[in-house]
């Protein structure tokens, strides 16, 4: 059987010889470095890497912002795809222009990313394995079972390593603003670090509705705030309170857009 | 920059506020905030002195930000911004404290503490004055010309009195004709006036006035813009049409449920639906009395309510049909006494005087009713053609068979089938039923949440031929209003966008309740990395349309939504001082 | 401090079409209760932006009220709809960064309540005086950094 | 050229609303209330079916629209007293009785009505709780102003002997003025709207129910007060003998309706009005359980039959075939005793339940026929005001000119009187554009 590079390489290669697709996006590993690369048909294919983790929906947008038209294909985990959905619905891609080349993590991957859902909807390489529910990690739970006075003081003892980067907010793919409240002296206080609570709340709130627990922000956080830890209890508390998940269907409007008709909401 | 100067007048509203406010102390606190540079207290801010004094304030101190610490902005704002604006200042430069009903009236019993709450709202006031901006309402002008959807008797009543009023009127009716439903009818309840005579005087009328220009057969195909400004585009037999008008009118009307597999219908020629029972009524040249085609006269008609309706999946009454039964069976008693009519109902729904007076009626000429339950069914029964209906008495508690020479079906009004594609069109709802849905159920019957669309008629819920005109006259008055007047105005509370930081996600258009935002793309909105000439789209508030609730303002993350008198700025600014303090 | 020496700070929100208007009732009909509460004036509960929450509360503010209309009884259709759930979610979220989720209430009050004003105003200074300052909290993450 | 002013005479929901459209379509109205404050039935409810909004929430806001519209004159405790003239040229007398209290003055801060120390039964509370002397009808009325009811002020009883006159002493404003006069104002309009409402029907004459003997025999607009968070109790459902809350409310419809002994018609909204204060009765106590006896459960409105079968499902209402013959009481506990023939069991039956509501017909306002008298205009046999053409032209009265809108033309709910309310307006723009 192939590896699962062999059988994402060949099916690059299908899209670019056979659909004439001009460019398919992925990761290439060159002089030991590993970065994304739009493919075209007079690449070596053999140098098309899966590993490590790259999150390619930003990337996407770039690409498809630097050129009006034309497709663009794209090797996407569930995460990836997960994030190009919100961004279409937030009108920041445009699907229509993507291919998408579906990638399952494995079950390895899958618990190093407390991942949700380690599969996009049509999966062209690997197989489907279970997903973590957001509730379930470990850490939520944890601090559930603590009262708020030590969840406080564990979120302080967190937010206080914070040096405002920015990290968290600049890899996000559904924080989407150029203009950024964090930014803005109204609302979190300038030049002062640790910054205050609302700097991590607002932003928690901001991608309540949008965040599909790709673990991005986490992973760029040099002082390595358990950032998901925060945003999978709130995607937890999403799917109780309205039965969503973002991420699955561009056509789903956020509930916290719509009436209780539309989506009604569930007493906890 | 002009420096801010606000002035503060605290209202003792006689022991109102001063028997419990330390009014004085209070005026001295106000006197020493920021941007403050006078403050005075009135007996009564609201009378001519008060009012006075105001304007006298304003004038001689040059005041360019006005605080009333008085009673509540609900009943007496509009009084002291008129006073503003009469003493030169712009009335969105007025801010309103309440210190009677927030204050003295529910804090009586400490005075201290009471006083002290009474500086800390007038300080949260001037926090939010320092930063109140002069705003503009926006007018915007319509134009005096109407769009009646539907050619039935509530599209005609609407368009005639709309032209009457001096408006030109388009009438776009899908079918070759005018009149809708009512020349399929005899005569109508209660007051068995024939159906042509009336509905042909109206269509006389309306295609006689200058005023009414007639698209037919013709269907709506495309509209855009907003009250006072829609763009219309109308599909002829002849190609498009294009006009503009101010206003819009739904008119379109109801479909009547074809009972097919229901009691026989379809099965025994000699069952019929009620529709089928005023054709033969008709005069001339129908056969009278009614027969069955073959010439045998029915000597025994049942009539069969609530077919189709107020079951699981159409749980609704259709308001009009009962008295419809009542019509025409005793018209069969009066043109054969001897004949058995029967009227199998459910509840009988003759609210109200006439249409009880017409049950009695039908009670003093003959028909029999019998109460049936939706649980036993009536059960037609025949060969070839219906013989007899067996039906469980509910009242006597026996089962009965009536033999019949003919069985009526009686079934409701359902929404018309192009209801879905108008409601997408002209951007207005439908409820779970597939009628139209209205503004407000109760106190906006025939507006729709969206200004300058109004609906009227069975397009928004079953109504006899009365309750139809009486809707389309108040139709015609609420598109009248804003034509009369030849523009709209909207309160200086809408939200508004600032370009440069919107990203155009859509979601406060989402959030909308009143389809006033769009995604445009616009002259310096947000341009994309690293591109020339493409453009992103950025929202686009409608003032004409919004209506203030600033839901969508709440929404947006990157807060490039806003509404006037209530920005966030001005919101933190009133938060920051009582956190601060 | 002891409970009764702690005057909280409080801010309602309330909508100008029904919470409001039963404030005033309550003012009219004149039913006491603790000065401890501001009112803000904002034309439906959809106005309040969760952030304003956000910023309240960590400025040292003891509690939020958000006061609408009744549900069905919007003045905007269904604005109090979007505010129903928008803080069901932010609640969670405060909770579990350890900001009790009771100081931030939201209910619906009907221009014909005065009483129920009364009531919750009432019952929320109540509470919020045996939840104690947020200044702690505020003071406490202060501290660290100046440390 | 046509008198451009017009006269409505009844400010409750159908004229108010009337008013606001005439008034924006840029007409002058004159808006005469018999009563000291607008707002007419509905301020009285609780709620509304079929959607539960708070009737008083939703009425507010109108009244306050209408009072400060610049083409609307409020005269509010007046009645029309004369009328001549044709359509187009009308002019009418409208008496504008003494209120007592200088209106500009006074400020509507209640405290007179708190010091006054005499005791009226509350119209507005339909006799369940006291008002004073002098009084504001409700917390929203508009305007906002204090009336003495002269009949009831000791001192204006006799003045001679110089009683009382507490309101004076605390008044701060000096707003009461014992020197008012009765006033006529003179008005020339071109046409004239009727909208004079409805009064209910004293089910005391329905000697068998035993409105007045049994204390927990109630009417519906009792009921409303009972569970308006501003009526006599706060919004607690107490029964009238010991203030505790029914387990069980029985609610009986067509009283006095649908009945030739009494009124042949039916009112058209009391299945519904039953159906909300029987939701009501459970909101309030989800152990409560409603009994609605009806003729025909007549539910022909928009989400009208959705509301009776989430009645039904969720908030414990049974609804009975049958019109009870006989009310009795059970001594012990003060409960009534309903006895009636379950008519689709062909049983007779009793119950004994907490509380009875009646739900009596709803005639015109008394009054009416004078009303009708000086317009001219003709009554049906039961007093509502005749629509000659009624399929053709459904508002318009037997004279030229004069429009009728809302209950007093026939009985309807709150929505079709809103929607024949605006139709009016359009009928006179119509009428008074001359075409």
């Amino acid at each position: 059987m192939n590896t699962p590079e062999v059988e994402i390489r060949e099916r690059v290669r299908q899209l670019l010889d056979d659909d004439r697709l001009p460019g398919v996006l992925g990761l290439r590993a060159e002089h030991g470095h590993v970065g994304p690369h739009v493919f075209n048909s007079a690449d070596d294919l053999t140098a098309l890497v899966l590993e490590p983790r790259y999150g390619m929906a930003l990337v996407c947008q770039a690409i498809l912002d630097g050129s009006p038209k034309g497709r663009l294909g794209v090797v996407a985990r569930g995460c990836d795809e997960r994030a190009l959905i919100e961004m279409a619905k937030l009108g920041q891609v445009d699907l229509a222009r993507l291919v998408l080349i579906g990638l399952a993590c494995s079950e390895q991957q899958a618990r190093e990313c407390m991942c949700t859902r380690p599969y996009p909807r049509r999966i062209d390489v690997g197989e489907k394995v279970a997903g973590v529910a957001p509730g379930d990690d470990a850490r939520v739970q944890q601090l559930l079972a603590q009262d708020v006075q030590a969840r406080l003081a564990f979120w302080q003892s967190e937010f206080n390593r914070c040096i405002k980067c920015y990290g968290c907010r600049n890899v996000c793919p559904v924080c989407i603003c150029d203009a950024c409240v964090l930014e803005e002296m109204c609302w979190v206080e300038r030049g002062k670090i640790p910054p205050e609570l609302p700097f991590h709340l607002i932003r928690a709130y901001h991608i309540a509705d949008k965040c599909i627990l790709c673990g991005a922000c986490e992973s760029a956080c040099p002082v390595d705030i358990p950032l998901t830890t925060l945003y999978a209890l709130s995607q937890a508390r999403l799917k109780e309170l309205f039965d969503y998940e973002p991420g699955l269907d561009v056509t789903q409007k956020s509930p916290l857009t719509t009436t209780l008709e539309e989506t009604p909401l569930h007493e906890l | 920059m002009e420096q801010t100067r606000i002035g503060v007048f605290v209202c003792h509203c006689g022991s109102n506020i001063g028997g419990v406010v330390d009014v004085p102390a209070v005026v001295e606190y106000a006197r020493a905030l920021p941007n403050v540079v006078y403050a005075e207290r009135n007996l009564y801010s609201c009378s001519e002195a008060g009012l006075s004094s105001l304007k006298q304030g304003i004038r001689a101190q040059r005041l360019n930000r006005v605080i009333v610490a008085a009673c509540t902005p609900r009943t007496h704002e509009p009084l002291f911004k008129n006073a503003c604006e009469e003493a030169g200042l712009n009335r969105y430069l007025f801010e309103f404290v309440n210190i009677r009903e927030h204050c003295s009236w529910i804090h009586r019993k400490d005075k201290e503490q009471a006083t002290e709450k009474a500086k800390r709202l007038i300080r949260m006031g001037v926090a939010k004055a320092s930063l109140l901006e002069p705003q503009e309402e926006t007018e915007s002008n319509v134009i005096p010309a109407v769009l009646v959807i539907g050619g039935g008797i509530a599209g005609m009543t609407a368009a005639l009195n709309l032209a009457r009023q001096g408006f030109r009127a388009h009438l776009v009716e899908k079918q070759a004709r005018l009149g809708g439903w009512l020349p399929h009818i005899n005569r109508l309840c209660p007051t068995d006036e024939e159906a042509a005579r009336l509905i042909d005087s109206v269509i006389r009328e309306a295609q006689a006035h200058e005023r009414i220009i007639l698209h037919m057969p013709a269907t709506v195909q495309e509209v855009s813009g907003y009250i006072g400004n829609f763009h219309v585009t109308v599909a002829e037999k002849e190609g498009k049409c294009t006009f503009d008008v101010g206003t819009i009118i739904v008119a379109t009307g109801a479909e009547v449920l074809q009972p097919l597999g229901l009691y026989g219908y379809g099965r025994f020629p000699n069952v019929i639906t009620q529709l089928e029972l005023e054709e033969r009524l008709r005069p001339p040249p129908s056969p009278s009395p009614v027969n069955d085609g073959g010439g045998k006269r029915w000597e025994s008609t049942v009539f069969i309510n609530c077919v189709g309706a107020r079951i699981p999946e159409r749980p609704y009454c259709s308001r009009v049909c009962c008295m419809t039964s009542l019509k025409n069976a005793i018209r069969l008693k009066k043109q054969n006494p001897a004949a058995q009519v029967y009227v199998l109902h459910r509840d009988l729904m003759t609210y109200g005087v006439e249409f009880e007076r017409y049950y009695r009626r039908a009670m003093e000429a003959g028909v029999r009713f019998l109460r049936y339950d939706i649980e036993r069914p009536p059960q037609v029964v025949g060969n070839g053609r219906a013989e007899a209906v067996v039906v469980w008495d509910t009242l006597r508690g026996q089962e009965r068979r009536l033999p019949v020479d003919a069985v009526v079906l009686n079934a409701p009004l359902i929404p018309a089938s192009d209801n879905a594609t108008l409601s997408r069109l002209l951007k207005v709802p439908l409820a779970e039923s597939g009628f139209f849905l209205e503004a407000h159920v109760k106190l906006r019957p025939v507006e729709f949440a969206t200004d300058g669309v109004y609906v009227c008629g069975t397009a928004r819920w079953p109504a006899d031929v009365s309750e139809s005109i009486a809707q389309a006259y108040a139709a015609s008055a609420k598109a009248a209003i804003p034509m009369r007047a030849g523009a709209v105005t909207a309160e200086a509370i809408t939200a508004f966008s600032v370009p440069e930081r919107c990203m155009g996600c859509g979601t406060c258009v989402v959030t909308c309740p009143y389809q006033a935002i769009e995604l445009r793309i616009a002259n310096g909105g947000h341009v994309l990395s690293g591109t020339e000439g493409l453009q992103k789209q950025v929202a686009w508030v409608n003032v004409v349309q919004c209506k203030g609730c600033g839901s969508c303002v709440a929404a947006c993350p990157s807060k490039a939504m806003q509404q006037r008198g209530f920005t966030d700025q001005q919101v933190l600014e009133m938060i920051s001082v009582i956190s601060g303090l | 401090m002891s409970e009764q020496d702690f005057h909280p700070r409080i801010v309602a929100f309330c909508c100008n079409w029904c919470s409001y208007a039963g404030a005033d009732l309550a003012g009219v009909s004149r039913l006491q209760m603790p000065t401890d509460f501001q009112v803000i004036r904002v034309m439906c509960s959809a106005r309040v932006a969760p952030e304003w929450i956000i910023k309240t509360l960590s400025a040292g503010i003891d509690g939020v009220m958000v006061l609408g209309c009744h549900i069905g009884d919007c003045h905007y259709i269904a604005g109090n709809h979007r505010a129903a759930k928008r803080f069901a979610l932010l609640k969670e979220m405060l909770g579990f960064v350890g900001i009790h989720p009771d100081r931030l209430r939201v209910d619906w009050v009907s221009a014909s309540e005065g009483t129920k004003f009364q009531t919750i105003v009432t019952e929320f200074v109540e509470r919020v005086r045996e939840l104690g300052p947020t200044r702690e909290f505020v003071t406490a993450h202060r501290r660290l950094d100046t440390d | 050229m046509m008198n451009q002013s017009v006269l409505v005479i009844g400010a409750g929901i159908a004229g108010i609303q009337v008013s606001i459209d005439l008034a924006q379509m840029g007409f002058p109205v004159y808006l005469v209330e018999r009563t000291p404050s607008i707002g007419g039935r509905m301020a009285q409810l609780d709620k509304t079916f079929p959607t539960n909004d708070c009737a008083i929430c939703i009425l507010a806001p109108k009244m306050i629209e209408c009072a400060g519209h610049k083409n609307v004159h409020l005269l509010t405790y007046s009645e029309v007293v004369g009328v001549e003239g044709h359509a187009g040229d009308l002019r009418a007398r409208v008496l504008q009785k003494p209120r007592y209290v200088n209106m500009e003055r006074c400020t509507g801060c209640g405290e007179c009505a708190a010091k006054c120390p005499w005791r009226v039964p509350d119209d507005f509370n339909v006799g369940l709780s006291n008002r004073r002397a002098i009084y504001i009808p409700f917390p929203q009325a508009v305007p906002r102003k204090a009336t003495i009811d002269a009949p009831h002020c000791v001192y204006l009883q006799d003045r001679a002997k110089n009683r009382c006159r507490m309101c004076e002493k605390v008044c701060q404003p000096g707003a009461i003025d014992w020197e008012q006069q009765e006033r006529i104002v003179e008005l020339s309009v071109g046409a004239i709207v009727v909208a004079t409402g409805f009064d209910p029907y004293d089910a005391g004459v329905l000697k068998e129910y035993g409105l007045g003997k049994i204390a927990n025999v109630i009417t519906g607009l009792q009921y409303e007060r009972l569970v308006s968070a501003s009526g006599p109790t706060s919004g607690e459902l107490r029964r009238p003998s010991d203030g505790k809350p029914p387990r069980e409310v029985a609610f009986i419809q067509c009283v006095g309706s649908r009945d030739v002994n009494y009124n042949p018609y039916c009112s058209s909204v009391c299945c519904m009005f039953a159906t909300k204060e029987a939701i009501l009765a459970n909101e309030h106590d989800p152990q409560c359980r409603s009994y609605i006896f009806y003729t025909d459960l007549r539910a022909v409105g928009k989400r009208f039959q959705e509301y009776i079968a989430r009645a039904r499902t969720e908030y414990n209402v049974t609804y009975i075939r049958g019109r009870p013959g006989v009310i009795g009481e059970n001594p012990q506990n003060g409960n009534p005793i309903v006895r009636y023939e379950e008519t689709t069991a062909q049983q007779l039956r009793a119950m004994e339940v907490g509380l009875v509501v009646l739900c009596q017909a709803l005639l015109p306002r008394r009054g009416q026929q004078d009303v009708a008298k000086l317009l001219g205009v003709e009554l049906d046999e039961y007093g509502f005001v005749n629509a000659p053409a009624r399929l053709r032209r459904p508002v318009d009265t037997s004279v030229p000119g004069i429009f009728a809108c809302g209950y007093c033309s026939s009985p309807q709910d709150i929505p079709d009187s809103v929607a024949q309310a605006s139709g009016v307006a359009a009928r006179v723009a119509e009428m008074l554009a001359g075409e």
